[in-house]
């Protein structure tokens, strides 16, 4: 019997879901899982390099499609699982703006002189749906110069957490999870690319339970665990 | 050299780091030589808790730090907001606050560099001086401060070097604004990020490593020219 | 007027001396290990005795029981170390003219020429210390102190690695320090010939404890026992009046109760000297002495003689007619020959050639301080 | 104190950290000490590059210097393949590789310090222990290096806790999988990547800051029982 | 048998140097910066010549023309540095025995206790250099080269900052290294005494020349302008053979061919010995002597008398019956008023007081060597 914990390489953003989600399948099974939570450039490389994981759980499409090109899954296992949505996020200690998302919202007017903190747009997930969602509203122009680029969500969100920027732009799951910060609104589904969080069984997994454990993450304990963080689970 | 072939905006990332890098040892030299000073000669309660302060920056993932320095000089952080009102200087979103980021990541670096140089200095060239007239403050000036010359220049050759390649506090503190904020390693990481971005990535380490280069090169001529204090015959 | 009264503990070691030096050249003496440099270093306020007073005319510099001191760089007191300490980043003319910075501009009293002639270190000036050999490094450490004007100079064997001819050119500029300027000199060294020429008072230290202060004849014509057993550090000056010069033989006569003194140099119509003489320069005659080149021969009877049981050698103690004494350290068997006793008349003769002229004030110096 | 419970996940990054920070620094101790000697005494051609390459980790972003170890030391990469063929040594995804990635980032900043203790000794004092029958190898072990100590302790202290903050480097490398590559500072990222983990990442900071307060104390106590060798009278 | 040949150009100094030197001590001697620790750190292989040859005995230890050279550490030539150079980080115990380590077990033929008692540091070898004052560091630095056990020795002014008493104990010590274990030493000294008493060859250099080489009285009786117009410098040499022991009063008579010479100390009978004498120690007598306390009275002939134009003193050479030559420095009156010239029959008068008993052979030394 195989003994060895299943390894499970995620983007970091799905931490709380998984981990809970592993626990569950631990409590079921009894049977453990190891994960490595980092950037999923980082663990697609990995991937490249010969990474002893048996699955993989991406934050975007494009480092999926990059171990799929290489090779690096094994074909016929991967699946989009999750989606996710993307919000306009303020301070609470700033007096509520009155602002509805629409095509040329005036934006860049409500920020002034501060902020607009999002992901890296050229780099990180949240900050290409985002340039790609204000595009598609057309008031990306005007707000490109406002853009403060972190390096990932919870950078993000942790600006506009302290002020620091007067608006933000996250993803529904991580907007919920910060008390300090308030939804202004949430951009409509069509203004940018499905949000989409890919899963796929590893070309050199040679563990038993990889697929169980893939199976068991659109089971509904799984399916409950990730909306109650909020994000919608694609089927 | 067609490879090396770069867009302006590579070009602005370039000539920020080049700023911010410049900036970040320059103005932390100062600090960075009391410190030192403090730390190698002085003696007084608590020293190992400065001492301790003084690594805090190496010890902490970068990211942390960069957390604390918004925390701290962001524009609602106690320092950030009294700087603005007493003197208008904003550090959040601006190079300013990357210079920052890279100069307290540095700055253990340099300290423990000029504190070596001033601890190896024999005590009693400075009761040399002081039986000529030289007052505590002069010592330093004339005596202390030319002897640790070495050590100075390699603590800012450290500083500016690891400026060059700062990142993770640089961008959790002041995001990643082109042109005003992302500087050459932030051009670097992003490059990491998206599939494909190696080429580009690899090319601006090049440029890392020239400019590194440089400056190195630049110190040892330094260090050289202000005269081989040692090893001579007699 | 310096007053020194320190304590100091050290594993091993423990100073506890206290003397007074007055103005010109006061000498420290004593065994390597004797606490010579720990008390030239309390001069110089870089090392706090436990307990202690030191006093330079009407300053006080240290005094434990009021919990003063007067840090070294406010002392403006000079001092050249044992081993010169140089600043190794500056060219040597830069460590010449350092204390210069600092020293008040109308007390610049020594002028840069004439020290850097005197101490032949001219071709120097733009190299860099660790590039000088251990005489010329010593000679730059006493033109620095002596560029800051001190009021007090402290040498600490300044001259152990030069050369005779040089110490010869080195010691009369000390000495016209110590005239000219008035400046008070606490001088250690080994060398019993320049202490005697150079100093009015030595001070003898043995294991941190003063055990003798005094004139250098007090201290030097002590007797073998109390000199630590060195015959060669015996001394006696005579006190003598300047009489005649003969340029022609670049000699002096002195005038002396007990007779005529021949010195080499050409001194000052009508001074009064202190003439040095080492106790083994001094030959002893019981009858007329014979048709020698030894011209100065003196009166006296036979006061004192001690011999050195276990040695070859007795110190036989001659008082001249007026009263000053005289030394001479001749074998115990001359002594039995010659019938040495208290009591005995005796001439004592005494080579011009044996006398340092370098120990006479008005010899010539090479160069004037400016 | 209640607010320091650490749960069995995080005592293990922090054993694990420490076995890390402790293997990578006194494993890069002998290269370090090497290539310091070699810059401070050496003369051949291409010491600058020598020079650039020691601080490269330093001016490459700690992500680029883990991805330049990925290739080169993972099992797929030239050198991590031929170590595991020849020695059964394997890098990739192990603790041993974590200690790889924080050695090479402390490298610079170790070589800097024990360069600078091995430039200001006196050549001369070597050469009286040459007169005295040691050869170079000789002198160097009974008088380079030990005169040379405070800038290898420094070095080490330095290496040591960049070892405990190190993250870019050793996530890119060797990722962070917990109880064999999940260090200190990646526990910590990983607690800032979760909503609420502001206090578990400043719990576990405050236990990298007492570790690294622990090797502070250690390394000056060190350096004042190896002897001050200055500023003695005499 | 040392050849020294070599040739060194620095910025504003010129080192063109040669000589040979025997067993025994070879004295170099010149003024500061004439190129002195220069040869010294050649002789060590610490610096490289331009151009140049060095052998000692049979071994090519450098040869430029033929791209040889020794590197220091298989030379195993000891080095007194002039500034100590001990090393910081070990104790002087540690410092003393290190070069043991390197010393083959068979060759090490210097004992540690005696070398110890000698140099009078047996309290301090547990402590650091830098808490030592400067004498005990020189001495420390003196007793580390010895016990090496070197092939040659070589000094650079190794007891400039030692007192007289301490100096008079080391001084036979180096007398007995060099006799009783044939170790050849090159010795540094600004002190024409030092060097009489132990050199048997002096290498005089000027400005990195050398000017004169030669036994210690050739080079130092050469004559006032030859000894740099320092008159303390000229010594003669006189060679006797040990006639009678006085132990009751602690001298010896030697035999002159020119007369009866008195030393102090007990030496071994039947001894040739050599016995340095100061030109100023040196009165001399026409007629008769009279009854003096100087016993040694030596006859011979005026052969050369040399006037130092400007200065009051005349060298005056006497050839001796048997042909050894004394030189006394006497003033040009005393010159003029004892008609000396050359063809006079003149007595040579020396006090034994001024003979130092450590320049000779057969003093007894307070500790040996192991
Ligand atoms: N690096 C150098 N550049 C120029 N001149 C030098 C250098 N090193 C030594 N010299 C000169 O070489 C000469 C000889 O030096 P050396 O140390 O041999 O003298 P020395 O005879 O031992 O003198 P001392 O008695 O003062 O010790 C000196 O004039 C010195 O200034
Ligand atoms: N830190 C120390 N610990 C213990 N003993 C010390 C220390 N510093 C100095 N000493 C001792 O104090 C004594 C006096 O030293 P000092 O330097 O005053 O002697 P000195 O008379 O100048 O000797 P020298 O003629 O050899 O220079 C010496 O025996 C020395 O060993
Ligand atoms: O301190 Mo780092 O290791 O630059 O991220
Ligand atoms: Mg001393
Ligand atoms: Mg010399």
């Amino acid at each position: 019997q195989e003994t060895r914990p299943l390894v499970v390489f995620a983007a970091a953003s799905l931490q709380t879901a998984l981990t809970a989600i592993a626990a569950d399948w631990q409590r079921e099974t009894g049977k453990r899982v190891t994960f490595s939570f980092a950037a999923s450039s980082a663990l697609a490389r990995q991937l490249d390099q010969g990474a002893p994981a048996d699955l993989f759980a991406s934050a975007d499409l494009d480092w999926m499609d990059f171990a799929e090109q290489r090779r690096l899954i094994r074909a016929g296992t991967r699946r989009t699982l999750l989606g996710n949505s993307l919000v306009l996020v303020e301070p609470v200690s700033e007096t509520p703006v009155a602002l509805a998302i629409a095509p040329g919202f005036p934006l860049a007017a409500a920020i002034g002189a501060s902020r607009l903190a999002t992901g890296n747009v050229q780099s990180v997930p949240v900050g290409r749906y985002a340039q790609a969602a204000l595009t598609a509203l057309g008031v990306w122009t005007e707000v490109a110069p406002r853009i403060a680029g972190a390096d990932n969500v919870r950078a993000a969100l942790a600006l506009v957490a302290r002020g620091e920027a007067r608006f933000g732009i996250v993803y529904a799951t991580d907007a919920r999870t910060e008390p300090r910060v308030r939804v202004v609104g949430t951009f409509p589904a069509g203004s940018h690319p499905p949000i989409a969080y890919p899963v796929a069984v590893t070309a050199g997994s040679t563990h038993p339970d990889a697929v169980a454990f893939l199976a068991y993450l659109a089971s509904p304990a799984a399916v409950r665990i990730f909306e109650a963080e909020g994000f919608t689970v694609l089927r | 050299m067609y490879a090396l072939s770069l867009t302006p905006e590579e070009w602005t990332a370039i000539g920020l780091s080049l700023r911010v890098a410049t900036v970040a040892t320059l103005a932390s030299l100062p600090l960075g030589i009391l410190a030192a000073l403090l730390l190698a000669r002085g003696r007084f309660p608590g020293k190992s808790l400065v001492d301790a302060l003084v690594h805090l920056p190496l010890v902490l993932p970068p990211v942390v730090t960069g957390y604390v320095l918004l925390v701290l000089f962001g524009r609602r952080g106690p320092i950030g907001a009294w700087l603005e009102s007493t003197f208008g200087i904003v550090l959040a979103f601006r190079w300013t606050g990357a210079a920052l980021a890279c100069a307290v990541m540095g700055f253990p670096l340099m300290v423990r560099a000029v504190r070596l140089s001033i601890e190896a200095i024999d005590t009693r060239l400075g009761e040399a001086a002081g039986t000529l007239g030289a007052s505590p403050a002069w010592v330093f000036l004339t005596v202390t401060l030319p002897l640790a010359l070495p050590g100075i220049i390699a603590g800012a050759v450290l500083c500016f070097a690891k400026a060059l390649g700062e990142f993770g506090a640089t961008i959790t503190f002041v995001s990643n604004i082109p042109g005003e904020t992302q500087t050459l390693p932030s051009a670097i990481y992003n490059a990491t990020q998206v599939p494909g971005g190696d080429a580009i990535a690899f090319r601006l380490s090049i440029v890392a490593v020239i400019i590194a280069l440089a400056a190195l090169v630049a110190s040892e001529w330094l260090a050289r020219r202000s005269g081989n204090r040692h090893g001579a015959p007699a | 007027m310096i007053r020194f009264a320190c304590r100091l503990t050290r594993p091993g070691f423990a100073l506890d001396a206290a003397f007074t030096a007055g103005p010109g050249v006061t000498a420290l003496f004593g065994p390597s290990g004797s606490g010579k440099s720990t008390v030239i270093r309390l001069l110089a306020g870089l090392e706090r005795p436990e307990e202690g007073r030191i006093t330079l005319g009407d300053t006080v510099l240290l005094d434990t029981a009021r919990r003063r001191t007067v840090p070294p760089h406010r002392r403006r007191i000079g001092l050249v170390f044992q081993d010169a300490l140089l600043l190794p980043h500056l060219s040597v003319k830069a460590n010449l003219t350092y204390g210069r910075w600092f020293t008040p501009r109308g007390e610049r009293r020594i002028a840069f020429d004439p020290v850097v002639e005197v101490l032949g270190i001219g071709h120097l000036l733009d190299r860099r210390p660790a590039t000088l050999s251990g005489g010329e490094r010593q000679r730059v450490a006493i033109g620095r102190a002596l560029l800051a004007s001190p009021r007090l100079l402290l040498m600490d064997e300044p001259l152990a690695s030069l050369d005779q001819a040089r110490r010869q050119e080195i010691l009369p500029f000390i000495e016209r320090l110590r005239d000219a300027f008035a400046i008070p000199v606490v001088y250690v060294s080994h060398a019993v010939e320049e202490v005697t020429r150079l100093a009015s008072h030595v001070v003898r230290l043995e294991a941190g404890r003063v055990v003798a202060t005094g004139t250098p004849s007090e201290v030097f014509a002590a007797g073998l026992d109390r000199s630590g057993g060195d015959r060669f550090a015996l001394r006696s000056v005579l006190t003598a009046r300047v009489k005649q010069r003969l340029p022609d033989y670049g000699i002096t006569l002195l005038d002396h109760p007990a007779g005529e003194i021949v010195v080499p140099g050409l001194l000052p119509l009508g001074d009064e000297v202190g003439v040095a003489i080492r106790a083994t320069d001094v030959a002893l005659a019981r009858g007329p002495a014979g048709d020698l080149s030894t011209r100065t021969v003196l009166d006296g009877t036979v006061t004192r003689v001690e011999a050195d049981a276990s040695g070859p050698f007795a110190t036989v103690t001659v008082t001249l007619t007026g009263g000053d004494v005289i030394v001479a350290a001749v074998t115990r068997l001359a002594a039995a020959a010659l019938d040495l006793a208290p009591g005995v008349p005796m001439k004592a003769l005494v080579k011009a050639g044996a006398i340092d002229e370098s120990g006479l004030p008005g010899a010539v110096p090479k160069a004037q301080p400016g």
